[in-house]
């Protein structure tokens, strides 16, 4: 059965967070507010997340990962280039020296972290993504957008519930 | 008074910092194509060099090398104050960097491109720079990773691309901005692609928040061990007047000193030729001042930390160098040096300047030029005056070619900054309004209070 | 049969200069071209010739007369290095820096390839018959004293070979010219000793006291001195030789010397009277010569301080035996004879006649022993040019023009020279007054016998040989063209040899029986005297006659003080340039001079006190001037010479030559006053009186030391420890 | 899987050199030059530039310090020569000094080079792989002694170094350097290379007297003595030996000795713990005179 | 939530697989395959297969050292003298009018050296020495010279102009270089002892005192 989208724009966050709440706290049927609710800001804005409530983020896991097997594969590499089949002695150093391989892995422990956290906040954030059906521009600019994808059924509701809290403005999917 | 109006509507912050990208002032294409004729000249003398050979740069034994390590050493060191400002004060959530930030990450990445370029033109043969590469190749061998030099490679190009990471994932709200305000233009598709297709929503902001913090972690113990790295180049040898342990932080603050210098510099050229008034605000830039006035005294401090330590030590060899540095033909280069670096920020010191923008414009070219002769003054008399007197030499002086290739780095770092202000948001508009919103929050919470009398 | 030489040079010719270029194309990393470059090959090989392999030949160096054996690195043809050949008792396998550059020599880009005869102010090549025809032209109706033959000295068949061609011309006007020869010192030895190049030997001396010979530099035989220098001074019994060196000038000797004694210039006599007065061990009309030569007075004359004079004479009592040199410093004043006879007489005094001063050798054969060469040959020739008795000068390994003072007109007398025929291996000044210039093989190229006028042990005859083939078509060896020109005049007697190597291997083989061949089949004799490089032989020893005396010793005063002139000028001899005939090989242009390290210039070397008074600062220009001109150097501050004095070294200056040579530095043979010894007619170089003055301008001195010169700052570098704290004779 | 080679050699990959170690074996190459039988007459030096195809760079470049001698004869005059209060003439003569690379045990310029240019063979000779080098100038840098020698220009080329005649004169063994590569001396190692072969095929070890060095065979006091330091048959050996100076000692014992030792051998600037393969003889300063 | 673990999982398993091939790579790959080198116009086209190749291929078996006979003396292979060729060929009549031996005798009536194309070109400055892995394969190991020849050079024997075979590139001389080839052991000793000792790698010795040596592994034997 198909879903339809609404899109409301707020000028401001009390608004929008009365918004949120109040569509968290009713039940309607056809629509979740835990999966069917997107909010969309101009900033990041700790306020946002509160009243849309806790949800996990995973960067800093490959940020570990990353970290961990960049430093490990600069120290194998290095150590093993050195004891290779040209292995010679330099300047009285032991042929696998210590102090220069750690610098080493020291950076490409750096590299590899920061590396993988940006692929792991592509993943995360679902980056690159294509556009929402219903976007306005004014989202980036000032006003903050609350998304939402109900059954037929519900979006009268929603739409009245975003009325009543005063949105600017709602564009709705045009049916099919 | 205020860092920022808390007034501003948003909308007119976007037009603000667009405006930016459509129209600057004629100011701006004169800087530019003075950069590039100053790039031509550079360009110029590198092709006689690699022609005939590093000779017509006057190198000679023991002047092994020259301005272009000094001039490198330099431009490393001008990156180092994006991280500062952008990383550290993240942590710190000093948000009066929000509308300096991205010009300084800019700058960050810029010098270290210049950096870069003069490894290649030191090099005596530069065709084949790729035997310094670790890759598998036909030769089975390896570079040797026992060398500094190598370290140094890998240390910058940590840097360079993480730095370049951090300035994108930073910007790409703001470049979905752009992407919604562009007319119909190659420019429209261009930040259509690059902003990934950001709509701020919550999903996005909060991974976007979490990896931006990491990142800022990693970039801050990076940016530290990168000069570090360099400054052994120096501090690994036994040379006199390099081998010594204070050099990692010494680099390190001087570094930071010179980073701040040029943002004061940028800051003022913004401010007047895109018409920042409103965001590069006086305020911001007396903190800057002062953040910068701090730095210098710790430059100053572990400078003299320095000579102390070479003084009161028992290599004689070393006091000699220093001897010779106070006295010998580099002296004027050397006090200079100190003027500028220890003298001249006191300036700064003084309220009354820590606004003037003409004076605060001198006194940072002037601070810079001082950084500039320190890194001259680590490498060049070393080499003129080192361990065997039979091989010192006091009267070889770089040639026009040295001179002119360093002169063009100059044009060629405000080349690409130039060209970097016109394509992107030199200011992040997003975070400034964040600050707006915060800023005008508190306003709001003690203007409730005040009625409550 | 003479094949051996032939093959040989086939040999060398089979092989192309592939090699260089190969070497030469840079240091990248040229990729894998195939097919593109050529291999080398051979037609016919000789077993021995292996590509990559290198064959030694053994030949005679012709860089200086010391004669050392060398023995020449050949690949693919081309002679690589020089290094000494260990069978020489001259020099035992070393050579010394001017050896190593005779392959420059020889790879000369500016050699004269073709016969050239002048037209107006140009050279024009003609061919080798042409030129030939043109002398016999010139010499047809000339009588034989019109005729005059300058040369270099010239020992072995080449001196057999010139002698017969002038007196084929019926010319007895020989002149040998050497620009800087010991000719006073053999005077004074035939006097004192009946022998003019006894044999010295400073390994058995305990003491040596040099008046200025530089015997590790330019001295006779260097290279020979040197080694026994070495054995010297880890010294005889566990006692270590102690070098004393006398000379206003320090020369690299004076620099090893233990102590070294700056005197007042031309007063080395003086001093020797005076040690033998302080030693007191003299009597008859010696003791009698030198009773008047107290120690103040001497030390008043010389400036060497009295307590230094007895300290020498203690030493030379204490530690026999001793031996005494004569050097150019000593030789080169107007009373060079003099000082040379009393420094002589100190070795009698001291009986070190017999001991370290030896009985000559020489070869049975005095046709060949060397003519050896001087300047009162030169005045002589120079006076009779003037006079215009000479309607033909042939010259050869001689560069008057640029060796002769300017005060003695000699470029103007030599022009009033109906023909001039030079024998050349550059343009130098001399050859381009020349109206025929004859290109002659370099001696590497070369075939000829040597014989060096100080033998250092047995008789010995130097092989020259071709070390790989001609590198110019058109150059001759001085053998050949002399065999042709003399066949000229007497076909007939020299029809059998169709070129020198013949004359030269029939001359040798005549003897064989003298050479220690008797017996001995010819080729095999021959090939092995090849392959030597040397004819070892039992020389003729003489005996040394001389006897101590000091009659008809008489020393002038020290020079009085002279307000318009009033320094010294000593032109220095350089241990690599000499006279100059090397400059043209660029490793000598840029081997430092060891004692001031600079390179490709002159200098003028003041002593800092002087250059203080003067107002002088090392790199100023400094004008020297004298009664026969001035010239423009850069000086140098050198605290080894007399203040007295200022040197100027020889050698650099050149207006022709070569492309290393011209425009490099100054002549200082150009200001020398004609001045002469009295007894001998000696040009005295040390004789001319200067001024110097500066001109404002101010250089760089190009060197190889630093800034703060001699000076170590501290460094442990080069250090010394006292002799009585060790024993060199212990060690390995 | 060189992870394995890695484990399996790791005490050898780690333990210290020349330090608790036997210096190279079979061949160690050392020198040992005598200052007091040295007469500073630079023939040493023009050998050098015959075998090693050295450059004459000509008037110009040495002015500006970029001569290629890699053997230079230093000479230094007593400390108070000319100096205020001191004598006037050096009446004792100068000291010369052969100046070369010094082939160091624990060279500083190896552990700096970027691309492995210049190592430590196992014949404990400091290498230089001229199509190895990129140039970066580090070694130099890094060098006290300041003896390795940087090709400003492109020699080959450049016009009177080796006009056509000259090149014949060029020793094939010895590569010709071009542009940008440093260079320094080698102890001759194409000569210790065709020694070492020789001796190979022949099936024994090199022995004294099979290789000269250039500078050694043409000196002519014989100052220079080079050989295989870990033969007890060297010349070198014994003479070290003799001198009690040690290759990986920084001070050698008999300098501790109080009064100074009455031996003459030493290193230069040994403190800075290079260990240099030359041992250099101190000049003996007359006490009779 | 649990696809994020997945993915880092898999994250995880691939950098190690980098890794441990960044840990493999610093060792030379074999590298022998085959690496034709261009076909070469030489000014006479030496039929090697006829001199060299089997009788029953109608070839001589003429041993490669018979003409190359510099190799085993000298650094370089070298081409052999005119004179070699004349030497045989005035003496084999039937062949004395073709093409090729007229051109042959041509030059030797000129005295000309042939100016032969280089087949086998090292890069600049590489010094590959003939005589020392002739002495070492063929003298000590008594190995057949075709094989050892043919390790470089290919399978002569049957070609005809001679064309390059192999890669010759430094990493295929090292994969070579780094194997243990045995060495010929008199009275229980490696020949040269420790001749074969190469950098810090002892030779090691087998129960029946079979000394295997790798080649050697320092630069500057190769690159002076």
């Amino acid at each position: 059965m198909s879903k339809r989208h609404l899109l409301a724009l707020f000028s401001d966050f009390d608004e929008a967070e009365k918004v949120v709440r109040e569509l968290r706290a009713v039940s309607i049927k056809g629509f979740d507010s835990g999966k069917d609710m997107i909010v969309k800001s101009p900033i990041e804005h700790p306020e946002v997340e509160e009243f849309l409530g806790e949800k996990p983020v995973h960067v800093q896991w490959f940020t570990l990962v990353g970290a961990l097997t960049g430093g490990s594969l600069a120290f194998l590499l290095i150590a093993a280039s050195q004891g290779n089949f040209f292995a010679q002695l330099k300047g009285g150093k032991p042929i696998v020296p210590f102090p220069p391989d750690f610098v080493l892995t020291y950076e490409m422990f750096i590299l590899g972290g920061v590396y993988i956290s940006v692929l792991g906040f592509l993943i995360c954030a679902g980056l690159p993504a294509r556009r929402s059906p219903l976007y306005s521009a004014k989202v980036s600019e000032d006003q903050i957008g609350v998304l939402v994808q109900s059954e037929e059924a519900a979006s009268a509701t929603l739409k009245a519930i975003f009325t009543k809290h005063g949105a600017l403005e709602i564009q709705e999917e045009t049916g099919k | 008074m205020k860092d920022i109006r808390e007034d501003i509507a948003w909308a007119k912050i976007n037009q603000d910092v667009l405006k930016s990208l459509e129209n600057p002032r004629k100011l701006f294409w004169i800087i530019l194509f003075v950069a590039i004729a100053m790039v031509g000249v550079a360009v110029g003398c590198e092709i006689y060099q690699y022609q005939v050979g590093l000779g017509v740069g006057n190198f000679d034994n023991p002047h092994m090398w020259g301005l272009y390590i000094a001039t490198f050493i330099f431009w490393i060191g001008m990156s180092h104050s994006g991280t500062l400002l952008s990383a550290i004060l993240h942590l710190m959530h000093a948000d009066w960097r929000k509308p300096i930030y991205r010009f300084a990450e800019a700058m960050t990445t810029f010098s270290l491109m210049t950096a870069g370029l003069f490894v290649a033109v030191h090099l005596g043969r530069v065709w084949q720079i790729y035997y310094a590469l670790p890759y598998p190749n036909g030769r089975q061998v390896w570079p040797n990773f026992q060398s500094p030099l190598l370290w140094d490679a890998m240390a910058i190009f940590t840097y360079l691309s993480s730095s370049i990471l951090f300035l994108y994932v930073g910007m790409i709200p703001d470049l979905a901005i752009c992407r919604d305000n562009m007319r119909d233009c190659w420019r429209k598709k261009f930040y259509t692609v690059l902003s990934l297709g950001w709509e701020g929503t919550d999903r996005q902001w909060r991974n976007f928040r979490v990896t931006y913090l990491t990142i800022a972690c990693f970039l801050i113990p990076l940016a530290v061990s990168v000069h570090s790295i360099v400054a052994s180049d120096f501090a690994m040898s036994q040379q006199p007047g390099w081998h010594i342990t204070s050099f990692p932080p010494y680099f390190v603050a001087g570094a930071l000193y010179s980073g701040c210098a040029a943002i004061i510099t940028l800051f003022i050229i913004l401010r007047y030729v895109f018409k920042f008034e409103e965001y590069m605000t006086l305020p911001i830039l007396k903190k800057t001042v002062r953040l910068t006035f701090a730095i210098a005294m710790v430059w100053t401090y572990l400078n003299f930390i320095e000579y102390a330590s070479v003084w009161y030590g028992h290599n004689q060899v070393a006091k000699d160098l220093l001897i010779q540095k106070a006295t010998g033909p580099y002296a004027p280069f050397w006090w200079a040096m100190n003027f500028l670096g220890s003298v001249v920020p006191f300036i700064m010191f003084f309220k009354r300047f820590q606004t003037n923008i003409p004076v605060l414009m001198v006194v940072s070219l002037l601070l810079n030029l001082g950084m500039w002769l320190e890194r001259w003054m680590i490498v060049a008399p070393t080499f003129s005056h080192g361990y065997y007197p039979w091989t010192w030499d006091h009267s070889q002086w770089p040639s026009f070619v040295q001179w002119g290739i360093v002169f063009g780095s100059f044009g060629w770092f405000t080349m690409l900054f130039m060209v970097f202000c016109k394509v992107f948001p030199s200011v992040s508009m997003y975070e400034v309004k964040e600050m707006v919103y915060h800023r005008s929050r508190e306003t709001k919470k003690l203007g409730a209070v005040e009625g409550a009398h | 049969m003479m094949n051996s030489g032939f093959d040989r040079r086939d040999f060398l010719k089979v092989l192309g200069w592939g090699g260089a270029t190969v070497a030469l194309s840079g240091c990248g990393n040229g990729s894998v071209e195939d097919g593109k470059e050529t291999v080398v090959s051979y037609v016919e090989a000789k077993d021995y010739v292996i590509p990559s392999i290198s064959v030694y030949f053994n030949s005679t160096c012709a860089q200086c007369d010391a004669g050392c054996s060398i023995t020449g690195r050949i690949r693919e043809g081309r002679v690589l290095k020089l290094e000494g050949n260990p069978d020489s008792a001259i020099n035992r396998g070393k050579t010394c820096g001017l050896g190593q550059a005779g392959v420059q020599h020889h790879y000369n880009p500016d050699r004269v390839r073709e016969p050239l005869l002048r037209t107006g102010d140009k050279g024009e090549a003609i061919s080798w018959d042409k030129a030939y025809a043109l002398i016999a032209e010139k010499l047809n109706g000339v009588q034989g004293e019109e005729i005059a033959f300058l040369s270099g000295g010239v020992s072995g068949h080449l001196k057999v070979l010139l002698g017969n061609y002038l007196e084929s011309l019926g010319s007895r006007n020989h002149y040998v010219y050497e620009a800087i020869a010991p000719a006073v010192l053999r005077a004074a030895n035939q006097k004192s000793y009946g022998a003019e190049m006894p044999r010295f030997s400073i390994n058995k001396a305990k003491v040596v006291l040099s008046f200025g010979a530089d015997f590790l530099g330019s001295w006779i035989s260097p290279v020979h001195f040197s080694q026994q220098y070495a054995q010297f001074r880890k010294g005889v019994d566990g006692q270590r030789g102690v070098l004393v060196q006398v000379e206003s000038k320090m020369t690299l000797t004076g620099a090893n010397a233990d102590r070294w004694l700056p005197v007042r210039p031309g007063t080395e006599g003086i001093l020797a009277l005076g040690i033998i007065n302080a030693l007191g061990t003299a009597s008859g009309d010696i003791a009698a010569a030198v009773k008047d030569y107290d120690k103040q007075r001497v030390s008043k004359d010389t400036g060497v301080s009295a307590e230094q004079i007895d300290k020498i004479a203690a030493l030379l009592k204490a530690r026999t035996p001793s031996l005494v040199l004569v050097g150019g410093a000593a030789e080169g004043y107007a009373h060079g004879s003099q000082n040379a006879a009393a420094i002589n007489l100190l070795n009698h005094v001291l009986g070190n006649v017999g001991k370290t001063i030896g009985v000559p050798v020489s070869v049975p054969f005095p046709q060949m022993s060397p003519a050896t060469g001087n300047t009162a040959a030169l005045q002589a020739l120079n006076n009779s040019l003037a006079a215009g008795k000479y309607k033909v000068l042939f010259s050869y390994a001689a560069n008057p023009v640029f060796t002769a003072p300017t005060v003695m007109k000699f470029k103007d007398n030599l022009a009033k020279v109906g023909f001039k025929v030079v024998f050349a291996h550059y343009l130098d000044e001399t050859a381009l007054q020349a109206d025929l210039v004859l290109p002659l093989d370099s001696a590497l190229e070369d075939w000829g016998t040597q014989v060096p006028e100080y033998l250092a042990e047995g008789a010995q005859i130097n092989i020259q040989q071709p070390l790989m083939e001609k590198l110019h078509e058109n150059t001759r060896g001085m053998g050949d063209i002399l065999l042709a020109l003399v066949k000229q005049r007497r076909a007939d007697a020299y029809k059998d040899f169709d070129d020198y190597y013949a004359y030269l291997r029939n001359a040798l083989l005549q003897n064989k029986d003298a050479l220690g061949g008797s017996g001995v089949d010819d080729d095999y004799f021959w090939n092995d005297t090849l392959s030597k490089g040397i004819v070892k032989l039992a020389g003729a020893t003489g005996n040394l006659s001389g006897t101590a005396s000091a009659v008809g010793l008489t020393l002038p005063p020290p020079a009085a003080a002279d307000t318009q002139y009033p320094l010294q000028l000593i032109p220095s001899i350089n241990a690599s340039l000499r006279d100059g005939r090397h400059t043209n090989q660029p490793w000598l242009q840029e081997s430092p001079d060891p004692l001031t390290t600079i390179v490709w210039d002159s200098w003028v070397e003041i002593h800092p006190k002087k250059a203080a008074e003067l107002g002088i600062v090392e790199g100023d220009i400094v004008e020297v001037t004298g009664k026969n001109g001035s010239i423009k150097v850069q000086a140098y501050l050198f605290p080894g010479i007399h203040p007295d004095a200022i040197s100027i070294p020889l050698g650099r200056g050149h207006e022709a030559m070569g492309r290393y040579a011209k425009g490099y530095g100054v002549n200082p043979f150009q200001i020398l006053d004609a001045v002469f010894d009295k007894e001998t007619g000696e040009l005295a170089m040390h004789e001319t009186r200067v001024k110097v003055s500066t001109t404002g301008q101010r250089v760089i001195v190009i060197k190889d030391e630093g800034p703060v010169g001699g000076k170590q700052m501290g460094r442990k570098i080069a250090v010394r420890v006292p002799s009585n704290k060790i024993d060199l004779s212990k060690e390995i | 899987m060189s992870v394995s080679t890695l484990l399996e050699n790791w005490s050898d990959y780690r333990h210290l050199h020349p330090v608790d170690d036997v210096p190279h074996n079979p061949y160690k190459w050392a020198m040992s030059i005598d200052l007091d039988a040295c007469s500073g007459c630079n023939a040493c030096s023009v050998a050098c530039y015959a075998e090693n195809n050295l450059p004459v760079v000509g008037r110009e470049k040495f002015a500006h310090g970029q001569a290629m001698h890699w053997m230079r004869i230093e000479r230094y005059w007593d400390e108070d020569i000319s100096a205020p209060g001191g004598r006037d003439f050096p009446d004792q003569g100068a000291q010369f000094l052969p100046m070369m690379c010094q082939q160091c045990e624990a060279a500083p310029c190896e552990t700096v080079c970027p691309v492995g240019a210049t190592n430590h063979t196992p014949d404990g000779i400091n290498s230089q792989i001229y199509n190895r080098c990129i140039g970066s100038r580090y070694c130099s840098a890094n060098c006290p002694y300041k003896v390795r020698y940087f090709n400003w220009y492109d020699y080959p080329t450049t016009d009177n170094v080796w006009p056509a005649e000259m090149n014949q004169q060029l020793n094939p063994d010895v590569t010709v350097r071009g542009k940008g590569v440093m260079e320094k001396c080698t102890f001759c190692i194409q000569r210790v290379t065709v020694a070492k072969n020789n001796a190979k095929t022949q099936g024994r070890l090199v022995r004294d007297g099979d290789v000269q060095t250039a500078c050694q065979q043409a000196c002519p006091t014989s100052a220079i003595s080079f050989g295989n330091l870990v033969d007890p048959e060297s010349k070198v050996y014994k003479q070290w030996k003799a001198q009690h100076v040690e290759l990986d000692k920084e001070a050698q014992t008999k300098d501790k000795e109080e009064g100074g030792s009455d031996l003459r051998g030493y290193r230069i600037l040994e403190e800075l713990r290079p260990y240099p393969s030359v041992m250099y003889l101190e000049r003996v300063r007359e006490t009779a005179i | 939530m649990y696809r994020f673990i997945s993915l880092s999982i898999l994250l995880l398993g691939m950098l190690t697989a980098t890794s441990c091939y960044a840990a493999d790579a610093p060792q030379p790959t074999q590298m022998t395959e085959d690496d034709l080198g261009p076909a070469i116009e030489q000014p006479i086209e030496f039929p090697h297969f006829r001199h060299a190749g089997d009788r029953d291929k109608g070839g001589m078996e003429i041993n490669c050292m018979y003409c190359h006979t510099y190799a085993r003396r000298s650094a370089v292979a070298g081409i052999p003298p005119l004179q070699k060729c004349i030497g045989c060929h005035q003496s084999i009549e039937s062949v004395r009018e073709s093409p090729r031996i007229k051109k042959l005798f041509e030059y030797w009536d000129a005295k000309k050296a042939i100016p032969w194309k280089k087949v086998h070109d090292l890069p600049d400055f590489v010094r590959f020495n003939h005589e020392r892995h002739i002495e070492r394969f063929i003298m000590q190991q008594n190995r057949p010279f075709q094989e050892v020849c043919g390790y470089c050079h290919g399978n002569v024997k049957e070609m005809k102009v001679a064309r390059r075979q192999k890669l010759l590139s430094m990493g295929w001389c090292v994969t070579c270089h780094q194997k243990d080839h045995l060495v010929r052991v008199a009275d229980g000793k490696a020949i040269g002892t420790q001749a074969y000792w190469y950098s810090m790698h002892k030779p090691p010795v087998d129960a029946s005192g079979i000394v295997k040596a790798k080649g050697p592994n320092d630069c500057s034997v190769c690159h002076k």
